[in-house]
């Protein structure tokens, strides 16, 4: 595997390293079935695959919310800058820079929606002014955000909520995050927002990102290095640009096939059956 | 091609029908939020109306008030040519209007199986004795009722799944489980919140077919909400769209996408 | 062996009066088998089983018991007895219920196994109201009565008595319910403070009687005119009120104190040799002295049992048979070490409620002890009689059960 | 003024407070739900606990005496010292301190995620583990504590009173300082809960225990912090229902007080837990004065809680409780 | 190996219905029901009988009732003594009006009566909710203790105010007052328990069930996909009212004989019906038994253990016994909040799987 971020050549340190690991939910349902990824310092990785691939619980198994679910890693290590991480409890983790953007949005209903982003920055030490300095930010990330300010995170709208959370991930001034599924419910404007905002991240802050997408044509537009994982186990990686050229990630990812992008229409008359399955 | 009462036809030749959903200057406020601004449009019998707009448009409020969950400050929902009265949720899913809702609202302690079946309620009405006993009618319905549900299941290829409980299911399943259970209500009009929502694109492709057989086969009316402008000016005979509660846009799909104002306010540069 | 079966509470809401009953119980028993080798040469063996004073444990005790041979059952709650009284008149054992319990019960030609012995509620509610009248010179038309209770089964026991007491003597009643467990009781004694009732009576029991004294201290209520029932007079009940309580007074079935000849015994046979039951530190309460009593009418009905069936190893039905003939004479009582305990009193076919005396105690809050104040006091047998053979005949009625002893 | 009128005043004053000893158990109950959405039964029984800690502190009791003397076979009971009140409740507050630590190490920590029913329950396993161990701990027998309060007639307000009206008033001391305690206690909460960050962070908890996670707050912390408080609310509730009535098993069942008045003023709110407080001791006092002796008395019980059925029914969240979102 | 389902295919609807859909499960389920019916009754005596078989069997129909309320429409109720309360004097009541009907009807008359009762109380649940709505049936729990205690039509102007069950018979076999056989009071319960446990199987597998699931799960899209709330709770709420109502009537007129409402329907019983059906598994018949089972046995066996074996005083005994208790209902949340019956669930599972451990 290369731990090299796609543009460049200089060899950088890798940040988190997931080791062959396997996950079982309450005792019997298996899910992942030997996982391994590194996500490299100051890079953007995106995990792709289908519904039920594993995604979110890889993100959840690096981010130690596996127990919250009655699940747990049983085979394998996760390397966070040279230590290991599986036991720690979720908050130290953030401390030492790692936060989760939740599948689902998961906002604080009850809290207004400034509340939610000041909730980010719990875990931040660095005194009231840098705290103001980031909310502003976020503000201006998301002038969306701004108006509904003092509503109630429980009454925002789908998208407001996913910005919410996206927000309140920036707030603590992390160093890497896991995004899971930022774009889903999102208008195509604000995907292509979020995305940028990513790339600003990672290119300017050096924020690196482990991004988990169904969204695969924006996913690898952004992303340097690409996992694509399906039943629990991942079946091909490379470097985004690969990815985006190969025939089968075009055809069963990206929608398009060698005479080009098909109309939604036009599914009833064909259907994608993927080589390595049936 | 808007044609008088009678509907029109589409390129691909679908005959579409008389009104059957007319909202009238519809506006909803929520304390001092304006969710939905004095809008108007319609819905034709058997068309695949898209609703579109930015987040926090008030596209899903627009939904809850077609599904009488939320009751507008101001104007009139016309259903079947009459003024509909006030009526609860349930009332209004009892005319044959199902739906699926965007943040998934599956009965996560229940298989999948009972989420479809519990799709088929309205047109189940056995008596509490006759079930207590499980003799004579709720026997037979529940076995009637089954095979519809059965049939469902088959034609969204979930049958592997029929007996797993909901809350173990990915994303994507949920939302064509929701599906399901919306379908099993046998509605003539049906709502869809971002179907395809966190889905890629062979799950997308999958979904846009069991959306286009159904208004096929079944002739049900279908009104969906989409952030994929590929799918929505793919499959949609018309689409509204919505800004802050206002319509901007209301036409075909190509009318649209060249309305300027749409473009400003929701589909930036166009990228497809 | 001879098997007591206990069935205590040490546990629960009312512990702190369950254990002095229980710990004096079993010592007595402990007693009499290291001083006399156990009853007619037979060891007496006691069964403690916790009821927590809960009904449904109270059936487990009493199944789990009775086929050890037990001989007689003290349930120490009116809902067990009442769970009891037709189960164990079935299986043929008999029940005392001291100073609780169904009241008439005292009638025997109804209530072939159980005893109530030596005075009940309604025998109390009739000794308060005479220790009143003694108090104003036999009269008492025109004054004011309050009765503070318990608003359940038991806190009701009086107020037919109270009644129709009222109706011969011409006081005016005042009812206040109190609802269980009773730590809130403002209404009611703001009630009192303005309405001023002359006396106050209480059926309390629990944290009950502690709120209620202190209120009563709260409002400087006159205590020595507030008295309360053989239940609602501990010291449990006035402790926690310190200062407040003195003067409050309370009904008594037994003298109190430890100046009795069997606490000698006691304290060489049990005490000294290490075997006291639970703290070892409740002699000379009331409520322990109410457990010593128990005790010995047990230990003497046994005794008389064995007397007239002329075998040692006696049945519970044969157990019955000696409460029946229970006679307790002042000098029995003297040669068991009660001297001045308790009154004489005799058990009968017809009657197995005993002499309905009891006698006023009063609580000294510096010295912390009670004393009594009054000799002891019989009940208006005028009032109470009629309403026991009311009560029994309906019990008769529903049961179909047919009188005894003609 | 008409005889009638002064009592009805005179009752109402009383059930004001008497609502604010209701309100002192609520408290407990309010931050807890707060912080972790949890239903906390055993509030009460924490109550008792602390209570019954306190004087086993005071009096020099050795703990599990009576266990200690059964398997040892000896006869220990008292330290033989006397503590002081103050250093008393500042030991008592450590071990509820320890006690918040336990509950949380081996109880909540495990049960992060769960429905609030599951919690719930935890609870009430909480309350029944509690109840046995103070038992066991310090014995069943009835205690009393006496801190130094100052209990019966205010003779001040009841001459003033007098002098005025012709009636005196009778208000009782130990109301009156429990008044002044929970106004402070509910102030400090209040400015607790709104502005700090741990303030935000409990409430984050009791919304969304997995995100809470995700942003670094530790649950672990926050629980531990939360129980100590809830704990120490607990420790004033019992020393003023202890002082009236007696340390014993019956002072757990004051919850049984406190649950219409948290209805009333609403779960999630602390100046609620007051007003409902108030309301619900006016309310009962009044009816039980006006209609008891028609209905045959004793109608406290119930009455507090059909009060904040009716209430509720305008207003599900309560008096100011959160609105309970109610979207799709 | 032990456990398997493979090769038992079903090929109608019907049987896939069926309450035992595994051949297994069938037979293991035919011969629990001989072993209750036809062996139980002949080696039965007093102390099995009143102090765990009947208790078992009487609050494990409690635990039935409370499970449709709280597992399947997910209103949590803390009123079941109340309820069990109105089974009991609705019972007492009829017995003593029409001492010729049959024990048989006046039960069911009582657990009728119950749901009647159960329904009015059931109302405010269309807007109150979650624990508010706990909170608020504790009105009930207060209300009915207190009118029971109060209203002495209730108590048949007894002079104690106590209610005590007077002898009735069912084809002339005794099964209240003092002179029953242990058998048949046994058999009396069972039968009711076999039947309700069939009935609300029956219930919550179709229709109403999902109707109720549904409420439970998520009111608001149920409402929206057609459900009437107000029916769906009420309907809970007389349903389970009916099996309480008539585990009250058990409880009263064959278990304890005599009962005095305060102590015996106080709001200790509702948590207790509540513990049973938590940790037997909310939304599960079985749990129910499982949950009944355990709460009886449990203490049972605490005090055989401590005091009888080990000889410890009984008070120390009690205490630890709570203690116990606590301790175990705390740790049965922390391994399986889902209660004993998905505990249950899961070892099958494992079994089925087996030897393989995926
Ligand atoms: N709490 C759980 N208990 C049991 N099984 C679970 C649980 N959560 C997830 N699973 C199972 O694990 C598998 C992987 O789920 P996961 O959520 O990781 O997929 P995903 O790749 O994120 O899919 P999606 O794109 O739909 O979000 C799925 O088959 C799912 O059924
Ligand atoms: N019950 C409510 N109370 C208060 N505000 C609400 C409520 N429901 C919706 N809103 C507000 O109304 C606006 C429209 O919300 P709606 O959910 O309809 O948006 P939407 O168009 O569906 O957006 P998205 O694409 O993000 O789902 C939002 O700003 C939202 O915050
Ligand atoms: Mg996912
Ligand atoms: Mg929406």
């Amino acid at each position: 595997m290369l731990d090299i971020a796609a543009g460049t050549e200089t060899q950088v340190e890798t940040l988190l390293e997931v080791n062959n690991i396997e996950v079982i939910y309450n005792h019997v349902i298996l899910v992942l079935k030997g996982v391994s990824l590194n996500v490299p310092k100051g890079g953007i990785t995106a995990l792709l695959g289908g519904n039920g691939a594993g995604k979110t619980t890889t993100l959840k198994a690096v981010s130690n919310l596996l127990h919250s679910e009655r699940g747990e890693v049983t085979k394998g290590s996760i390397v966070y800058r040279g230590k290991r991480v599986q036991d720690l409890d979720p908050a130290e983790l953030v401390k030492m820079g790692v936060i989760q953007v939740m599948e689902g949005r998961h906002c604080f209903e009850h809290l207004t929606v400034e509340e939610n982003l000041l909730t980010g920055a719990y875990t931040r030490g660095d005194g009231k002014a840098e705290i103001q300095r980031d909310l502003d930010l976020v503000y201006t990330y998301f002038p969306r955000l701004k108006e509904r300010r003092r509503s109630q995170a429980g009454y925002t709208s789908g998208g407001e909520q996913q910005m919410v959370a996206m927000g309140r991930a920036l707030m603590s001034r992390p160093e890497t995050i896991l995004l899971d599924e930022p774009s889903m419910g999102l208008a195509p404007q604000l995907v292509e927002e979020i995305f940028g905002i990513v790339k600003d991240l990672n290119e300017q802050e050096g924020v690196s990102f482990l991004l988990a997408e169904q969204n695969t044509n924006v996913a690898l537009r952004f992303a340097h290095y690409g996992y694509i994982l399906e039943s629990g186990r991942v079946v091909m990686d490379g470097p985004a640009a690969d990815l985006r050229e190969n025939p089968d990630v075009k055809e069963f990812y990206l929608g398009m096939s060698e005479e080009g992008r098909k109309s939604f229409r036009d599914v009833r008359s064909y259907r994608r059956r993927k080589r390595w399955l049936s | 091609m808007l044609d008088g009462s009678d509907g029109y036809v589409t390129e691909d030749g679908r005959k579409i029908g008389a009104v059957v959903m007319e909202m009238k200057n519809i506006t909803l406020r929520f304390g001092g939020v304006v969710a939905i601004e004095n809008i108007s449009f319609d819905i034709r019998e058997g068309e695949i109306r898209a609703i579109i707009g930015p987040n926090g448009a008030g596209k899903s409020s627009m939904l809850n008030v077609i599904s009488g969950f939320y009751i507008p400050q101001e104007g009139e929902v016309w259903f079947h040519g009459a003024k509909r009265p006030p009526m609860k949720p349930f009332e209004v899913a009892r005319q044959g209007i199902a739906r699926t809702f965007q943040n998934i609202a599956l009965f996560e302690g229940m298989s999948v199986l009972d989420n479809v079946m519990t799709g088929r309620l309205t047109h189940m009405t056995a008596g509490i004795p006759a079930q207590a006993l499980w003799k004579g009618r709720a026997e037979a319905e529940e076995v009637a009722n089954r095979e519809v549900a059965e049939k469902i299941i088959d034609f969204l290829e979930i049958q592997h799944i029929r007996k797993t409980p909901v809350a173990r299911l990915p994303y994507g399943l949920k939302k064509r489980v929701e599906l399901a259970r919306a379908l099993a209500a046998e509605p003539r009009l049906l709502l869809l919140d971002e179907p395809m929502a966190g889905m890629n694109v062979e799950e997308k492709e999958d979904m846009c077919r069991f959306i286009l057989d159904v208004n096929d086969e079944f002739g049900t009316t279908i009104a969906l909400i989409e952030h994929d402008m590929g799918v929505v000016m793919d499959l949609s005979d018309r689409v509204v769209v919505m800004d802050y509660g206002k319509k901007i846009g209301d036409g075909t799909p190509d009318e649209v996408r060249s309305n300027q104002e749409v473009i400003d306010a929701y589909l930036g540069v166009s990228h497809d | 062996d001879l098997v007591f079966p206990s069935l205590d509470y040490r546990t629960g809401p009312y512990a702190a009066n369950g254990i002095p009953v229980a710990d004096a119980y079993a010592d007595y028993f402990e007693m009499i088998n290291a001083r006399d080798g156990g009853i007619g040469g037979v060891p007496a063996r006691v069964l403690p089983c916790e009821t927590g004073y809960n009904t449904e444990k109270g059936v487990e005790c009493y199944e789990a018991t009775k086929s050890e041979g037990s001989l007689v059952y003290q349930p120490y709650s009116t809902g067990i007895t009442y769970q009891l009284i037709p189960k164990a008149t079935a299986d043929d054992i008999p029940i005392h219920s001291m100073g609780y319990g169904r009241t008439s019960a005292k009638n025997g030609k109804v209530f072939s196994h159980v005893f109530n012995y030596p005075a009940n509620y309604w025998d109390g509610a009739s000794i308060a109201i005479k220790h009143i009248l003694d108090l104003n010179g036999g009269d008492i038309n025109g004054k004011k009565v309050a009765l503070v209770y318990h608003n359940s089964a038991y806190g009701k026991e009086p107020i037919r008595t109270l009644e129709d007491l009222a109706k011969k003597h011409g006081y005016e009643l005042t009812l206040l319910p109190v609802d269980h467990p009773g730590q809130e009781q403002k209404s009611q004694w703001l009630q009192i403070r303005r309405e001023k009732p002359d006396y106050v009576l209480m059926w309390g029991w629990g944290v009950m009687n502690q709120v209620a004294i202190q209120e009563a201290a709260n409002i400087r209520y006159p205590m020595e005119n507030f008295i309360g029932i053989w239940w609602s007079g501990s010291e449990n009940d006035v402790l926690p009120v310190g200062e407040g309580a003195h003067g409050y007074k309370a009904l008594a079935l037994t003298s109190p104190g430890s100046d009795f000849k069997v606490y000698e015994d006691l304290k060489k046979y049990v005490y000294d040799a290490g075997k006291a039951a639970g703290n070892g530190d409740q002699m000379g309460t009331v409520l322990y002295n109410r457990g010593l009593y128990a005790a010995v009418l047990a230990a003497e009905a046994a005794r008389i049992a064995q007397e007239i069936h002329g075998t040692p190893d006696i049945t519970p039905g044969m157990m019955r048979d000696g409460m029946e003939a229970l006679d307790i004479t002042a000098e029995r009582l003297a040669e068991l070490g009660f001297e001045g305990f308790a009154t004489p009193f005799k058990v009968s076919c017809e009657n197995h409620g005993g002499n309905g005396m009891g006698a006023v105690q009063q609580w000294d809050a510096q010295a912390k002890t009670w004393t009594l104040v009054t000799d002891f006091i019989v009940s208006d047998a005028d009032i109470i009689d009629p309403l026991i053979a009311e009560d029994s005949a309906a019990y008769a009625a529903e049961n179909s059960i047919e009188e005894r002893c003609n | 003024m008409p005889e009638q009128l002064l009592f009805a005043i005179e009752v109402t004053l009383n059930g004001l407070m008497a609502g604010v000893l209701y309100a002192l158990v609520a408290l407990g109950f309010v931050l807890i739900y707060k912080a972790s959405g949890i239903f906390n039964y055993a509030q009460g029984v924490m109550a008792l606990f602390a209570a019954m800690t306190l004087v086993g502190i005071m009096q020099g009791q050795v703990p599990f005496s009576h266990l200690i003397n059964a398997v040892f076979g000896t006869e220990v009971h008292h330290f033989g010292w006397h503590v002081p009140g103050v250093v008393a409740i500042l030991l008592t507050v450590g071990v509820m301190v320890v006690l918040a630590w336990m509950v949380q190490q081996f109880v909540m920590r495990h049960l992060v995620n769960q429905e609030p029913i599951i919690l719930f329950m935890a609870t009430i396993g909480l309350a029944y583990f509690l109840e046995g161990l103070s038992d066991l701990m310090w014995g069943s027998e009835i205690k009393k504590l006496d801190v130094g309060l100052p209990q019966g007639l205010n003779a001040w307000i009841d001459e003033t009173t007098f002098n005025l009206f012709g009636y005196g008033f009778f208000i009782d001391n130990l109301d009156i300082v429990a008044t002044i305690i929970a106004a402070l206690l509910v102030a400090a909460l209040v400015a607790f809960s709104q502005y700090t960050k741990q303030g935000r962070a409990m409430r984050a908890v009791a919304d969304d225990h997995q995100a809470a996670l995700s942003v670094g707050i530790s649950l672990n912390f926050i629980w531990v912090l939360v129980w100590s408080v809830a704990g120490f609310v607990a420790l004033v509730a019992g020393i003023m229902w202890g002082t009236k009535s007696g340390v014993q098993f019956s002072l757990s069942l004051i919850a049984l007080k406190a649950l219409p008045v948290l209805m009333l003023g609403g779960f999630t709110s602390i100046p609620g837990a007051i007003v409902g407080g108030l309301i619900i001791g006016v309310g009962e006092k009044l009816f039980e004065f006006a209609l008891g002796p028609a209905l045959g008395g004793a109608t406290e019980n119930w009455f507090a809680y059909v009060l904040a059925l009716l209430f509720l029914v305008f207003r599900p969240q309560g008096l100011f409780g959160e609105k309970i979102i109610e979207r799709v | 190996m032990f456990y398997r389902e493979a090769g038992d295919f079903k090929t109608s609807y019907q049987e896939d219905n069926q309450t035992f859909p595994i051949r297994f499960d069938r037979y293991r389920y035919y011969a629990v029901l001989a072993v209750g019916f036809l062996v139980i009754p002949f080696l039965i005596n007093d102390y099995w009988a009143n102090a765990i078989l009947l208790p078992f069997l009487i609050y494990a129909i409690a635990a039935i009732g409370l499970n449709i309320l709280t597992g399947y429409c997910g209103q949590v109720s803390l009123g079941t003594g109340g309820f069990m309360a109105v089974g009991a004097y609705a019972c007492y009541k009829l017995m003593t009006a029409m001492p010729e009907v049959s024990m048989f009807i006046h039960v069911i008359l009582a657990g009728g009566v119950t749901a009647l009762v159960g329904v009015l109380f059931g109302l405010p649940s269309l807007r109150i909710k979650g624990f508010y709505l706990a909170v608020a049936t504790l009105a009930a729990q207060f209300f009915l203790v207190w009118l029971f205690n109060r209203v002495p039509w209730f108590y048949n102007y007894s002079a104690s105010g106590q209610i005590s069950a007077p002898e009735r018979d069912v084809f002339g076999i005794l099964i209240t007052g003092p002179n029953t056989q242990a058998w048949a009071t046994y058999l009396f319960c069972l039968i009711f328990l076999t039947g309700s446990a069939i009935i609300a199987r029956n219930l919550t597998r179709g229709k109403l069930g999902r109707t109720w699931m549904a409420i439970r799960d998520m009111d608001i899209a149920a409402e929206i996909i057609g459900v009437n709330p107000l029916r769906a709770k009420l309907s809970a709420f007389a349903a389970s009212s009916f099996f309480v109502g008539i585990s009250g009537a058990l409880f009263f007129s064959v278990y304890l004989g005599a009962v005095e409402v305060g102590e015996a329907f106080g709001i200790n019983k509702s948590f207790l019906v509540l513990f049973m059906v938590i940790i037997g598994g909310l939304g599960s018949i079985f749990g129910s038994f499982a949950g009944a089972a355990f709460l009886v046995l449990l203490p049972v066996a605490l005090k055989v253990v401590g005091v009888d074996w080990l000889g410890w005083p009984t008070d120390i005994v009690a205490h630890l016994q709570l203690i116990i208790v606590g301790a175990l209902i705390v740790a049965f949340l922390i391994v399986e909040p889902h209660g004993l019956a998905q505990l249950w669930r899961v070892a099958k599972e494992k079994l089925r799987l087996w030897p393989f451990p995926h």
